[in-house]
C-alpha cells in the first residue's frame, strides 16, 4: 500500500480541556502527515461509539483506533472488525477482552501507576501524617476506579495517612467546589489537610472552596491532583496547588506512528505507554510556558 | 349528506411524512458519501438501533396512554448490569435474562400502580423510578460488567446471526427490534388492550365514562412499558456483550423524540407504531450521516444533529401540516 | 442558636399561612429534611460570619441552589401553558460561554452579551413551538442538543477563565452578609410575580394552558403569549448560565448546567404546577428548587456516593409526591374522622 | 304499573361545599320512560353519576331487578345492566366513529379485533338513528350533532336493563330527535326502563310515561305524565306556585323595527363548508340560522368571527370592508360568539367562575390593562345575579358547576364585553326552562338596546320565537331568508324541507 491510509478514530467526546487537546493533537498530526482522518465523537456514549466503529467497516478504512468510553462491552463489534480484516489500537484507556487478538496494541497512560505517583509524592511531602480528602471521578468510570486504587495502594502502609472523606466530583470544576465546600464544613471538615483530586479541574473547584473558606490553598491544604493541564501549572505558580502528575494528552505523533508500522506489518508490543512526568511548584514556573493545553 | 370523502387517514400524514423524509435523508447520503448506500450501513441501521427501538415502542405505548416514562434509560442498564453480575455469578444466561425481564415488567408495574392508585404526576413517578433504577444498578455492580458466556459469545451472535456474505450478517438483534415493532403495532390496532390505551390517552374522562378499565389498563400500559424497556437492555447486552450502570443516560429522551418524529403525539391518544421505527431510523440515520461525514468535532456534531433534527422536524411538520390547511 | 430561632419559626409560620394552599406539602417536606439534618447532621446547621459574610452549608445550599431556583421561575410559566423546556441546560452553557468570552471587552458587553444569546435561545424556542407548533419537547429538544455544541463552539472546547471582580461576584458576592445570588433570585421572583399577578399575562398563561381552544375562542394572544414565556425561560437560564459560570470563575460550556433541566421540572412540579398546564405556582417553584438542593447538599454532607444518591433522590421524590396525593390525602383523612360508619355499610351493599 | 326494574332509596352525595343529592329515591320501571327533571343544578346529573360509579356515593343503595348493585365505576354499572349517555359528549375524541361505538365491547377472532365487524355494527347502530356518515372518519372531525348521535348509538348498542340518557338532545334537530324518540320507544316497547333527562318539555310530555322532580338535590316528587301539567311542572321545579310561574310566562311582544345594517357580507366563501353567502346583520335585530345538522350554521358562525379565513368574498362593517384574521380582531369590531362545544371550546374547566367570565374582557383590553379585582368581582355579582348563574362562589372551579350554569357563565363572559354583534350558536343548549326564559327576556333587552345577533338554534320553535328575521342554510349555502310574517316554525321547516325535495 504506497497510498496513504485511511483512519477510522472514534472519540470520547470533548468532556474536557484534557480530551480537547488529545483531540487536537491527534486530528493535528493526521493533517501534518497527509493521512484521511475519519474522525467520529461519542458524546461519553459507549452506544455511539461501536456504531462509529461499525461505521468505520462500512466505509473500509485500513486501520481503526479508539479511546474507549469504558472498560467491558467490546467483544462483539471488534470480533467483526477482525472478521472484516481491520486492524486496531486502542488510546487512552484499555479494553477488557478474553482474545488479545482483538486489538494490536495499547497506548495510553497507566491510571493506576498515575494515582500511585500522586500518593508517593504525598508520603514523601507530608512525611506519612495526613488527614486527606479525595475528590473522585465520573462513578465507574477506569480513571476514577484506577487513580483510586493507586493512591491507595501508595498510602498502604502510613499509619499516619487517612482519607477521611471521599465523594464523586465528576471530574468536573462546579462539582468539585461544591463537594469540597461540603467537606469543610463537616465536623471533621477542620482537621483536612491534604486534597487529592482524581483530576486538575476538580482541584480547581476545590481551590476556590478552600480560598471562600478563608483558608490558603497550597499552605493550609496540600493539593495534589492528576493530567497537567494548564489551568494547573498556573495554580501551581500562584502556589495554590501542590503537585500534578502528568497525564499526557497529546499523543498524535506517536499514535500515528503505530498506524504505519501497523500497516507495514510490524508486530508491535501489546502496551506502549506515554511519556508523562510529575510537576511540583519547583518545577511549575518553568514549564507553564511549554504547556499546550 | 355526502361529507364523508373528507380526509380519509388525516393522522397518518406525520408518518407518512417521516417516512418520506427518511427516504431523503438517506437518499441525500448515498449521493453525498462513498459506501453509504453498501448493505452493511442498512443493516447496522437497524442492528445498532435496536435496543433504542424496542426501548422506544414501549415508550410509544406510554405516551400513547397519554403518559410518560421517564426511566426507560436507568431500566436499561439497570437489566444489562443485572444479567452481567448474574451470569457472572455462575447463573444460566437464560434464567438471568428472565430474571431481568420479570424485574422490567414488576417495575413498570410498580411505577403504574403507585399513579393509578394515588392520582400522581406520571412524570414524578417514573423519574423517582429513574433515580431508584440508576441507583440500583449502582448497588448492583458499580463498575462496568462484561459477560463471558458461550451463549452470548457464540449463540447470540454467531449462531443467532443470519449471515448475508462471507463478510456480512444481519444480526439477531436485528431481528428482535422488527419483531418488537410487529407485535407492538399489533397489539396496539388489534387488541382491546391497545384501543384502551389509545382511548385513555385522548380523554380520561371520557374513557372512564365508557367503561374502559383505566385502572387495570394504566398498571399494564406501564408494565409494558418496563418490560420493553428490559427488553431493551437485554437486547443491549446481546450488542455490547457487557452491562455498565452509568450507561443509557438520556436513552429516554431519545426513546421519546423516537416516538414524537414518528407522528405520536405527546398528549396521548394518537401515534403508530410503526411510526416509532421511523423515528429511530431518522435519529440513527442523523449520526450515521454525521460519521460518515467524518471531519466534526465535539461541538459540530452536536450543531448538526441538532440541525438535521431541526431541518427533518420543520420539513415533516411542512408535509403534515398541508391537511390542516 | 440564632439559626434555629429564625428559621423554625418562620417555616413554622410559613406553614401556618399555606395551611390550606398548595404550598403545604412541599414546606412540610423541606421542614421535614431540615429537621432530619437537623438531628442526625452534625455541622449543617453550623453558621458562622467570615469576612463579613455568613458561611455554612445553609448558605451554600442558598447559594448552589440559586441555579434550579432561577430555571424553576422560567420554567414554571412555560408548564402552565402546557409546554416544556428541556434547552434550559443548554442555554446556561451558551450564556456562560459568551460572557467569559466576551469578559476581556467590558463588564456590560459581557453581562448583556451573555443574557443576549439567551434571549436568543428563548425565541428560537418560542417561534418553534408558536409558529412552526412542533411540540415543545420536540423543539427545545433541538436546542438540548445543538445549544451545548454552540457553547463549546463559543470557548472552542477550552476552559475560559475570568477574573473581573463584578463578574466573580454575580456568583460568589455577599449582600449584607447573605449571597448576592439569593438577592437576584428574589428580585427575578418578585419581577415574575409582579408580572404575572399585577398584568393579566398570569390568567392568559393559566387560560391557554387549561384549554388552548377555549383561550382562542376568547380572542387570547395564544401564540404571542407562548412566544413570551420561553424568550423569559430563556432569559431566566441566562442569569443561572451566568451564576453558574460566575461560581467557578470559567466556563465550562461541556458540563454548566447539564441535566439541570430535569431538576428544574421537577422543582416546579414538586412545587404543585401539573405539568399538564394551567394553574402554576411560583412560590411552589422555589420551594420546590430549595427542597432538591437541600436533599442534594444532604447527600454530600453525609458522604453518600454520587452514584448511589439517587436512590434516597427517588424516595423522597416518591414521598414528596405521596404526601401531595389528593388519593392519599382523603384516606388518611377519613381514619383520622372515623366515617359514618352507618351509611357506609348502607352504601356498600 | 309494569314492575320495577331501576330502583334507589336515599341516595346522598356531598360535594365540598354543596350537597348535591340529599336522600333522593327514584324508581324507573320496565316499559316506561321515565324523566328526570329540575333546574340547572338541581342535581339529575349528579343522580345519574352516583347511580353508575362515576361518583362514589355518600349514602344510599340501588337494586336493578330487584339484585343490589354498587358499582364503582361505569363499567360495572354497565355490567350490570345500566347503560349510560353521560351530559355533554363523552367519548374519545381522537379514535373514529365506528370504535366509539365499539370501544370495550369489540368482538374478537383468536384475541384479534374485528375490525369489519365493528364497522359493520357502528353503522348497523347509526342507522337505526337515521344517521349515515362514514364510521372511519375520526370523531372530532364530526359536529357536535353526530357526536352526540354516536353517543346514543352507542349506549343502545348493547343489551341493557336500563337506559340512561342525560341531555341527550341538547343539540338535535327535530329530524334527528324523532329518529331518537323512534328509537327510545322501541327499546321501551322491549321493556328496557328508560331514564331521560331533557329541558326541553315538548319533549319530555311527547316521550315520557313519568316524571321525577327534584330541585336543589332533593326529591320533590314522581308523577305520572298525564297528572301533571306544564305549568305544574315548572313551578315543581322552581319551587313557586303555578301563579307565580304564570305570571313569569307573560312576555312581551318582540318590538321595534331594526336599525342600520352593522355587518354584511358578500359572496363569503370557504372550501368545504360555506357557499357565497351573502348576509345583512343589522342593529336591533336577532337574525336566525336555520338547518338541518351540519348544513354549515356553525361554519358560518366560525367565518364570521375570525376563527376560519374566507376563500373568499367580501365583509363589510358599517360599510367599511374588514377582515379578521383572529377572533381578537373582531373582538376587537365588537364582535363576540358563544361557541356551540361548551366542553372544549368555551370553559377553562381549572379556572374559576370569576376567571372564566372576565376572560373575554381582559383578551380585549389587552394584556397590560388588569381589570382591578373590585371590577371583576362587581362583574361577577353582577352577572350571577343577572342570569341566575348557581355557585358557591365566584372562586368555585367551573368545571363543577352543572351544564347550564356553565353556559350561562360563558354567556355573561361574552355579554361583559358590551359587544354590539353577538352570535350565539345553541346559546340555550342545556338550560333550564326558567333559565332559558331568562336568556331570551335577555336577547330581548339587548336587542332592543341595539344589538345585532345572530341566533343558532336547532329547535325551530325556539329560533322563531325569537329572531326577526331567518336565514335558512342546507348544504353549507343560503337557501331562503324569511322576514316579516314568514318568521315561524312551519316556514322554517317549509323552507328546509322544500330544498330537502328538490
Ligand atoms: N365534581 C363536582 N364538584 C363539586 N360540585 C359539583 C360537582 N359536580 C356537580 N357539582 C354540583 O352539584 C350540583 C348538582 O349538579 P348537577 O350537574 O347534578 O346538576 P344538573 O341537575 O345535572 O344540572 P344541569 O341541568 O345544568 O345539567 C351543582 O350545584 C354543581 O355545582
Ligand atoms: N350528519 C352529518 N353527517 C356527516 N357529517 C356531518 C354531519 N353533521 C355535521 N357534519 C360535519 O360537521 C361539519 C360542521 O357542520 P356545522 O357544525 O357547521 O353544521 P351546523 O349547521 O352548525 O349543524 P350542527 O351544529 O347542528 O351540527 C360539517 O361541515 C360536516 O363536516
Ligand atoms: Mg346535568
Ligand atoms: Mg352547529
Amino acid at each position: 500500500a504506497a497510498e496513504k491510509p485511511v483512519v477510522g478514530f472514534s472519540q470520547i467526546g470533548a468532556e474536557s480541556a484534557w480530551r480537547t487537546a488529545n483531540t487536537d493533537s491527534i486530528k493535528g498530526e493526521a493533517a501534518k502527515r497527509g493521512i484521511t482522518l475519519k474522525f467520529a465523537d461519542a458524546q461519553q456514549k459507549q452506544e455511539n461509539q461501536i456504531k462509529a466503529l461499525r461505521s468505520f467497516i462500512a466505509q473500509d478504512v485500513d486501520v481503526i483506533a479508539f479511546s474507549p468510553v469504558v472498560e467491558t462491552g467490546w467483544e462483539p463489534v471488534l470480533r467483526e472488525i477482525k472478521k472484516a480484516g481491520i486492524p486496531v489500537i486502542l488510546t487512552d484507556r484499555a479494553v477488557k477482552v478474553s482474545d488479545p487478538s482483538l486489538y494490536v496494541t495499547f497506548v495510553g497512560s497507566d491510571f493506576v501507576e498515575e494515582g500511585r505517583r500522586a500518593g508517593k509524592w504525598l508520603v514523601e511531602k507530608t512525611k506519612g501524617q495526613a488527614v486527606i480528602a479525595e475528590l473522585v471521578g465520573t462513578p465507574g468510570s477506569a480513571p476514577a476506579i484506577d487513580r483510586k486504587k493507586g493512591f491507595e495502594e501508595a498510602i498502604a502502609g502510613q499509619a499516619g495517612m487517612k482519607i477521611i472523606k471521599s465523594q464523586s466530583g465528576d471530574f468536573t470544576r462546579a462539582k468539585g467546589k461544591e463537594v469540597m465546600e461540603t467537606f469543610l464544613k463537616s465536623p471533621e471538615g477542620k482537621s483536612i489537610n491534604v486534597l487529592y483530586a482524581h483530576n486538575d479541574d476538580m482541584a480547581l473547584g476545590a481551590i476556590q472552596a478552600i480560598e471562600e473558606a478563608g483558608l490558603k490553598p497550597g499552605t493550609d491544604i496540600v493539593i495534589v491532583s492528576i493530567d497537567g493541564v494548564k489551568g494547573a501549572f498556573e495554580a501551581m505558580v500562584a502556589g495554590k496547588l501542590n503537585c500534578t502528575v502528568e497525564c499526557n494528552p497529546l499523543i498524535g505523533a506517536q499514535l500515528f506512528d503505530l498506524v504505519a508500522d501497523v500497516v507495514a506489518g510490524k508486530t508491535l508490543p501489546k502496551r506502549i505507554a506515554v511519556e508523562e512526568g510529575i510537576y511540583d511548584q519547583s518545577q511549575a514556573a518553568a514549564a507553564l510556558p511549554s504547556r499546550q493545553y | 349528506m355526502n361529507l364523508a370523502k373528507f380526509r380519509p387517514s388525516a393522522r397518518l400524514w406525520p408518518v407518512l411524512a417521516s417516512l418520506g423524509v427518511l427516504i431523503l435523508l438517506y437518499a441525500g447520503g448515498c449521493l453525498l458519501f462513498e459506501n453509504f448506500g453498501s448493505l452493511r450501513v442498512l443493516i447496522n441501521l437497524f442492528g445498532d438501533n435496536a435496543f433504542l427501538g424496542v426501548a422506544a415502542v414501549g415508550a410509544t405505548f406510554v405516551i400513547l396512554s397519554g403518559g410518560i416514562d421517564l426511566s426507560v434509560g436507568a431500566v436499561v442498564a439497570f437489566t444489562g448490569v443485572l444479567i452481567a453480575s448474574l451470569i457472572g455469578h455462575g447463573q444460566p444466561p437464560l434464567l438471568a435474562i428472565g430474571l431481568a425481564l420479570g424485574f422490567g415488567a414488576g417495575f413498570g408495574a410498580l411505577m403504574g400502580a403507585l399513579i393509578h392508585l394515588y392520582a400522581l404526576p406520571p412524570f414524578l413517578v417514573t423519574l423517582g423510578g429513574m433515580f431508584l433504577a440508576r441507583g440500583l444498578a449502582f448497588v448492583v455492580h458499580p463498575e462496568s460488567l462484561s459477560i463471558d458466556h458461550p451463549f452470548y459469545g457464540e449463540f447470540i451472535s454467531q449462531t443467532l446471526s443470519v449471515p448475508v456474505s462471507r463478510r456480512l450478517a444481519i444480526p439477531f438483534t436485528a431481528f428482535a427490534l422488527i419483531a418488537v415493532v410487529l407485535a407492538g403495532a399489533a397489539l396496539a390496532r388489534w387488541s382491546r388492550f391497545g384501543r384502551n390505551v389509545l382511548a385513555l390517552g385522548s380523554s380520561e374522562s371520557s374513557a372512564r365514562l365508557m367503561g374502559v378499565p383505566i385502572g387495570s389498563t394504566k398498571i399494564l400500559v406501564y408494565t409494558l412499558g418496563g418490560f420493553l424497556s428490559a427488553l431493551g437492555g437485554v437486547v443491549a447486552t446481546f450488542y455490547m456483550q457487557s452491562g455498565n450502570p452509568a450507561s443509557f443516560v438520556g436513552l429516554e429522551l431519545d426513546a421519546i423524540a423516537a416516538a414524537v418524529i414518528g407522528g405520536t403525539l405527546l398528549r396521548g391518544g394518537v401515534g403508530y407504531i410503526p411510526g416509532t421505527l421511523v423515528g429511530v431510523l431518522i435519529l440513527g440515520l442523523i449520526q450515521t450521516l454525521v460519521i460518515f461525514q467524518g471531519t466534526l468535532n465535539s461541538w459540530w456534531t452536536r450543531i448538526a444533529v441538532g440541525g438535521l433534527l431541526f431541518v427533518f422536524i420543520v420539513l415533516q411538520q411542512l408535509t403534515a401540516r398541508r391537511r390542516v390547511g | 442558636m440564632i439559626v434555629d430561632l429564625v428559621l423554625w419559626p418562620t417555616l413554622a409560620a410559613l406553614l401556618w399561612v399555606n395551611r390550606r394552599r398548595p404550598l403545604l406539602w412541599p414546606l412540610v417536606a423541606l421542614a421535614l429534611l431540615l429537621l432530619f439534618n437537623r438531628l442526625f447532621t452534625p455541622g449543617f446547621f453550623a453558621l458562622e460570619i467570615r469576612d463579613g459574610r455568613l458561611y455554612g452549608t445553609l448558605v451554600d445550599v442558598l447559594n448552589q441552589g440559586s441555579k434550579v431556583m432561577l430555571l424553576a421561575l422560567g420554567m414554571t410559566l412555560v408548564i402552565a401553558t402546557g409546554g416544556v423546556d428541556l434547552s434550559v441546560g443548554a442555554t446556561m452553557a451558551i450564556a456562560g460561554a459568551v460572557m467569559a468570552r466576551l469578559a476581556g471587552v467590558s463588564i456590560p458587553v459581557a453581562l448583556g452579551g451573555g443574557l443576549g444569546v439567551a434571549l436568543l435561545a428563548g425565541a428560537w424556542n418560542g417561534l418553534l413551538v408558536s409558529a412552526f407548533r412542533i411540540q415543545p419537547i420536540i423543539a427545545t429538544l433541538i436546542l438540548m442538543v445543538a445549544g451545548r455544541g454552540v457553547a463549546q463552539l463559543v470557548t472552542d472546547g477550552q476552559i475560559i477563565n475570568f477574573e473581573q471582580p463584578a463578574l466573580v461576584y454575580l456568583g460568589n458576592g455577599s449582600l449584607l452578609g447573605l449571597p448576592f445570588t439569593l438577592a437576584l433570585v428574589l428580585g427575578m421572583f418578585a419581577l415574575t410575580a409582579l408580572l404575572v399577578r399585577r398584568t393579566a399575562l398570569g390568567l392568559f398563561i393559566e387560560a391557554i394552558g387549561d384549554n388552548e381552544t377555549a383561550a382562542r375562542f376568547t380572542g387570547l394572544p395564544a401564540r404571542p403569549v407562548k412566544f413570551l414565556v420561553y424568550v423569559f425561560a430563556g432569559l431566566c437560564a441566562g442569569l443561572a448560565g451566568l451564576v453558574a459560570a460566575s461560581n467557578i470563575k470559567s466556563a465550562d460550556a461541556n458540563h454548566i448546567g447539564l441535566y439541570l433541566e430535569l431538576d428544574a421540572i421537577l422543582a416546579v412540579v414538586v412545587g404543585g404546577t401539573a405539568l399538564t398546564g394551567g394553574r402554576f405556582q411560583l412560590a411552589g417553584s422555589l420551594v420546590g428548587a430549595l427542597l432538591i438542593q437541600t436533599l442534594g447538599t444532604t447527600l454530600y454532607a453525609r458522604n453518600v456516593g454520587a452514584d448511589v444518591a439517587t436512590v434516597p433522590k427517588a424516595i423522597v421524590i416518591l414521598a414528596v409526591c405521596l404526601l401531595q396525593s389528593p388519593v392519599l390525602r382523603a384516606k388518611l383523612a377519613s381514619l383520622r374522622r372515623p366515617a359514618p360508619t352507618a351509611l357506609r355499610k348502607e352504601g356498600s351493599v | 304499573m309494569s314492575a320495577p326494574i331501576l330502583v334507589c332509596r336515599g341516595l346522598t352525595k356531598r360535594f365540598p361545599g354543596v350537597v348535591a343529592l340529599d336522600g333522593v329515591d327514584f324508581c324507573a320501571r320496565g316499559g316506561e320512560v321515565h324523566a328526570l327533571m329540575g333546574e340547572n343544578g338541581a342535581g339529575k346529573s349528579t343522580l345519574i353519576k352516583a347511580l353508575t360509579g362515576v361518583h362514589p356515593r355518600d349514602a344510599g343503595q340501588a337494586e336493578v331487578d330487584g339484585r343490589p348493585v354498587h358499582p364503582r365505576s361505569p363499567r360495572e354499572a354497565e355490567a350490570a345492566g345500566i347503560s349510560t349517555v353521560y351530559q355533554e359528549v363523552n367519548l374519545i375524541p381522537d379514535l373514529s366513529v365506528a370504535e366509539n361505538i365499539c370501544l370495550g365491547r369489540q368482538r374478537t377472532r383468536l384475541g384479534f379485533i374485528r375490525w369489519g365487524d365493528a364497522r359493520t355494527r357502528a353503522r348497523a347502530a347509526l342507522a337505526r338513528l337515521g344517521l349515515e356518515l362514514d364510521v372511519e372518519r375520526t370523531l372530532s372531525e364530526c359536529s357536535i350533532a353526530v357526536q352526540q348521535l354516536v353517543a346514543i348509538a352507542r349506549a343502545t348498542d348493547i343489551d341493557a336493563r336500563v337506559l340512561i340518557l342525560d341531555e341527550p338532545t341538547s343539540s338535535l334537530d327535530a329530524g334527528e330527535v324523532a329518529q331518537l324518540f323512534a328509537v327510545v320507544r322501541r327499546l321501551r316497547d322491549q321493556g328496557l326502563a328508560i331514564v331521560f333527562v331533557s329541558h326541553f318539555l315538548d319533549q319530555v310530555y311527547a316521550l315520557a310515561d313519568r316524571i321525577t322532580v327534584l330541585r336543589n338535590g332533593r326529591l320533590v316528587g314522581e308523577f305520572p305524565v298525564a297528572e301533571l301539567p306544564r305549568l305544574q311542572l315548572v313551578a315543581h321545579m322552581m319551587g313557586r306556585s303555578v301563579d307565580e310561574v304564570e305570571a313569569l310566562r307573560h312576555r312581551e311582544r318582540p318590538a321595534a323595527a331594526p336599525g342600520e345594517p352593522l355587518l354584511s357580507t358578500r359572496g363569503l366563501t370557504r372550501r368545504h363548508a360555506v357557499l357565497p353567502l351573502d348576509l345583512e346583520l343589522r342593529r336591533g335585530e336577532v337574525l336566525g340560522l336555520g338547518g338541518l345538522l351540519g348544513s354549515g350554521r356553525t361554519e358560518v358562525a366560525r367565518l364570521l368571527f375570525g376563527l376560519d379565513r374566507a376563500d373568499a368574498g367580501e365583509t363589510r362593517l358599517e360599510g367599511r370592508p374588514v377582515s379578521f384574521h383572529s377572533p381578537a380582531d373582531a373582538m376587537r369590531a365588537g364582535l363576540a360568539l358563544t361557541p356551540e362545544d361548551r366542553k372544549t371550546q368555551a370553559i377553562l374547566p381549572n379556572l374559576t367562575v370569576r376567571e372564566n367570565l372576565v376572560v373575554a374582557l381582559q383578551a380585549r383590553r389587552g394584556l397590560w390593562k388588569q381589570i382591578p379585582r373590585a371590577e371583576q368581582d362587581r362583574l361577577v355579582a353582577d352577572f350571577t345575579r343577572a342570569l341566575g348563574i348557581k355557585t358557591s362562589g365566584p372562586e368555585q372551579l367551573i368545571r363543577n358547576l352543572s351544564g347550564g350554569n356553565q353556559q350561562k357563565v360563558i354567556l355573561a363572559r361574552w355579554l361583559a364585553t358590551e359587544p354590539r354583534l353577538l352570535i350565539l350558536d345553541e346559546p340555550t343548549r342545556g338550560i333550564d326552562v326558567g333559565a332559558q326564559a331568562d336568556i331570551e327576556r335577555l336577547l330581548a333587552k339587548l336587542r332592543d338596546e341595539g344589538l345585532a345577533i345572530v341566533f343558532i338554534c336547532a329547535d325551530t320553535a325556539e329560533l322563531s320565537r325569537n329572531s326577526q328575521r331567518i336565514a335558512v342554510l342546507r348544504d353549507h349555502a343560503k337557501v331562503a331568508e324569511l322576514t316579516g310574517s314568514d318568521v315561524n316554525e312551519q316556514a322554517v321547516m317549509r323552507a328546509i324541507a322544500r330544498e330537502t325535495a328538490a
